[in-house]
């Protein structure tokens, strides 16, 4: 039965990925960029992976079609044509298809429990985290404290980004709201379109509340701090498009993005000095408090905290940065 | 008694299940994109609620019910607004609704 | 779902396809709580609902992008008259 | 049914080869970004693939359940669409600049003007 359903989906992702690499609008290629990003994160769910699907879904159908509309804004939508050597690259890529194919014949049948990837690590993290850890989702204890360096290095990585798109897109033009006329503020964002304004107006609230709903519950379903930071991204973005830029300006001035920017990398980063400072390993939370498990669970939602924080800064001033391009 | 709710809520699966693929259809066949809109978004809607339906009546009073009334409510707020929004943006991009029938295939821009 | 999908990729117009890709976050949503059912994974349904709130800002930034774009020409055309 | 298990690492390959093929033939700098979307999109599949064991459910402990997939791959990848959306910003906003630079975002044609 799933892996009908599963059959099906693929197939779909195939068509649309093709749809996309062959339309000539770059406008349509990005509306069909997001139907593939629901495909994707359905086919993530369909192989047990809920925290990935949950990822997927914050992030591509809503976050990367916005910053790709943005980009489009400023560049132009529609590709001109003449690819120089497409039957070169045509033969390069059937070839490597068949070599990739080739080599899957190799692998493991999918699902087989005997595969080398179950029989290392994975399985001693599935073994240990009720034991160490005690909190049911083994994603969240592996993310969080099993391999937090790794996750460190990933949100530096985001950081890294996000300090490189406010280089490039803020030379000229650091969006400060008192650039804005005030007069002008009325003509901006969806203020003249009634349906969606007032639906969106309801609706923020309680995407921002699910967003803090995922980023504390994490410990328990799927959830956690990359997906609740796009999540509450998603609300402010939205409120930046209904009501114009100045008014998410006064909401959340770009000195505090900035500010929740850096501070989440340094909330994550001080749990490493603070545990380090009591005299164990950095990142190792079982010395925060007096009961090692206890420890582990604060240090968890402590760094979990400090991701969501980062990943929301970052998204937002990316938007904003592309947003404010647009204006001169 | 559950047999009675099991019944109900496959006939309304069963039922959700027709009314997304008539929007299929319609979204396919309707000469037009605001006739195409009217019957996507208007099937969908019940389409939603029925399946949403039906899924509740076998999930019985538990948290998941909650959640997908959630889920519902959501959805009936959104997905009438987004084709709401969906219009507009059309019609403020010049694309008019009474033209009559438009030839498939041809670029209306 | 495979019908909204054709539409998508035939849809003569831009807005085809958006509508496309709205009713593929419908039945997204619905596909979902279905599975997390067969699943017998009741608290999945995060997930549906993750996607019945994020799908409509997709929509909304296309309204936006598209109010801009109209703005930005009726501009340029009486700058140049 | 072997065959069926593979079917999966196939439309990886195809996919990965979708996006390789839009990042080497299209001139056009937004449309190998999303080609390179649709590659990482595809790397995603592969891992997930990997991590998912046969009647097993998602990581998520619960009582009565005994098989769970493999979370390690979930993290992994988890992590890495965060990571893959701020770099495709990072991309767009170099295209931005590019474009206000040279005006144009097709290869050729900034090719054309840096040979000036």
């Amino acid at each position: 039965m799933i892996i009908i359903f599963g059959i099906f989906l693929l197939t779909l992702l195939v068509i649309t990925a093709l749809a996309i690499v062959r339309s000539e609008s770059l406008f349509a290629a990005v509306i069909l960029t997001g139907i593939f990003s629901l495909l994707m994160a359905a086919n993530f769910f369909l192989l047990d992976a809920a925290d990935v699907a949950l990822t997927e879904a914050a992030i591509g159908a809503g976050i990367s079609t916005v910053l790709f509309l943005g980009a489009l804004a400023l560049t132009g939508e529609h590709e001109r044509g003449g690819s120089t050597n497409r039957l070169l690259a045509l033969g390069v890529v059937t070839v490597t298809t068949l070599i990739v194919i080739y080599a899957t014949f190799d692998k493991p049948r999918m699902g087989d429990p005997e595969a080398p990837v179950h029989q290392h690590v994975g399985a001693w993290y599935l073994e240990k985290t009720p034991e160490l850890i005690d909190i049911p989702n083994a994603v969240t204890a592996v993310l969080g404290s099993f391999r937090g360096y790794d996750t460190l290095g990933e949100v530096f990585v985001v950081l890294t980004a996000g300090i490189g798109v406010l280089f490039l897109l803020s030379a000229r033009n650091p969006g400060r709201p008192e650039e804005f006329p005030a007069a002008d503020e009325l003509d901006q964002g969806l203020r003249h379109y009634l349906v969606p304004r007032v639906v969106g107006r309801m609706l923020i609230p309680f995407i921002f509340l699910f967003g803090l709903y995922v980023q504390f519950h994490g410990d328990y379903g799927p959830g956690g701090g990359f997906q609740a930071g796009a999540i509450v991204a998603a609300s402010v973005i939205l409120y930046a498009l209904l009501e114009g830029e100045a008014r998410a300006f006064r909401a959340l001035p770009m000195r505090v993005l900035k500010w929740l920017v850096a501070g989440g990398a340094l909330l994550y980063g001080a749990v490493g000095v603070t545990s380090m400072l009591l005299g164990s390993n950095f990142l190792d939370y079982s010395v925060l408090a007096s009961d090692p498990i206890v420890g582990q669970h604060i240090g968890i939602i402590l760094i979990e905290l400090g991701v969501g924080i980062t990943v929301t800064g970052v998204l937002l001033c990316v938007f904003h940065a592309f947003a404010a391009r647009g204006k001169v | 008694m559950t047999m009675a709710i099991d019944i109900l809520s496959w006939l309304m699966l069963t039922a959700g299940g027709v009314f997304v693929f008539i929007g299929g259809v319609g979204a396919l066949r309707m000469p037009n994109l605001y006739t195409r809109m009217h019957a996507a978004s208007l099937t969908d809607t019940m389409g939603a609620v029925l399946v949403l339906g039906g899924i509740m009546l076998q999930a019985g009073a538990t948290l998941a019910t909650i959640k997908l009334a959630a889920i519902l409510l959501f959805l009936l707020l959104t997905s009438p607004t987004a084709s709401n929004a969906l219009a507009s943006a059309a019609i403020l991009s010049g694309l008019q609704p009474d033209e009559g029938p438009i030839k498939r295939g041809a670029k209306v821009e | 779902m495979a019908l909204a999908l054709v539409r998508a990729l035939m849809g003569p117009t831009i807005y085809d396809r958006l509508l496309a890709a709205n009713m593929f976050g419908t039945k997204t949503v619905l596909f979902l709580s279905i599975v997390a059912f067969l699943y017998g994974r009741p608290d999945f349904l995060d997930l549906a609902l993750v996607y019945a709130l994020i799908n409509f800002i997709g929509v909304i930034a296309v309204l936006e992008f598209i109010r801009e774009r109209v703005d930005h020409d009726t501009a340029e055309k009486s700058a140049g008259e | 049914m072997e065959l069926l298990g593979l079917v999966y690492y196939w439309v990886f390959a195809i996919l990965l080869m979708i996006g390789f093929y839009a990042v080497i033939a299209k001139p056009n700098l937004i449309k190998k970004l999303i080609g390179l979307s649709i590659f990482q999109a595809a790397v995603f599949l592969l891992y997930i693939t990997m991590g998912k064991v046969e009647g097993g459910t998602a990581p998520i402990f619960q009582d009565g359940v005994s098989l769970y997939s493999n979370p390690l791959p979930q993290v992994l990848i988890l992590t890495a669409i965060v990571v893959g959306i701020s770099t495709t910003a990072l991309g767009l906003g170099i295209v931005v600049r590019i474009k206000e630079e040279y005006g144009s975002i097709e290869e050729h044609e900034i090719q054309e003007r840096d040979r000036q």
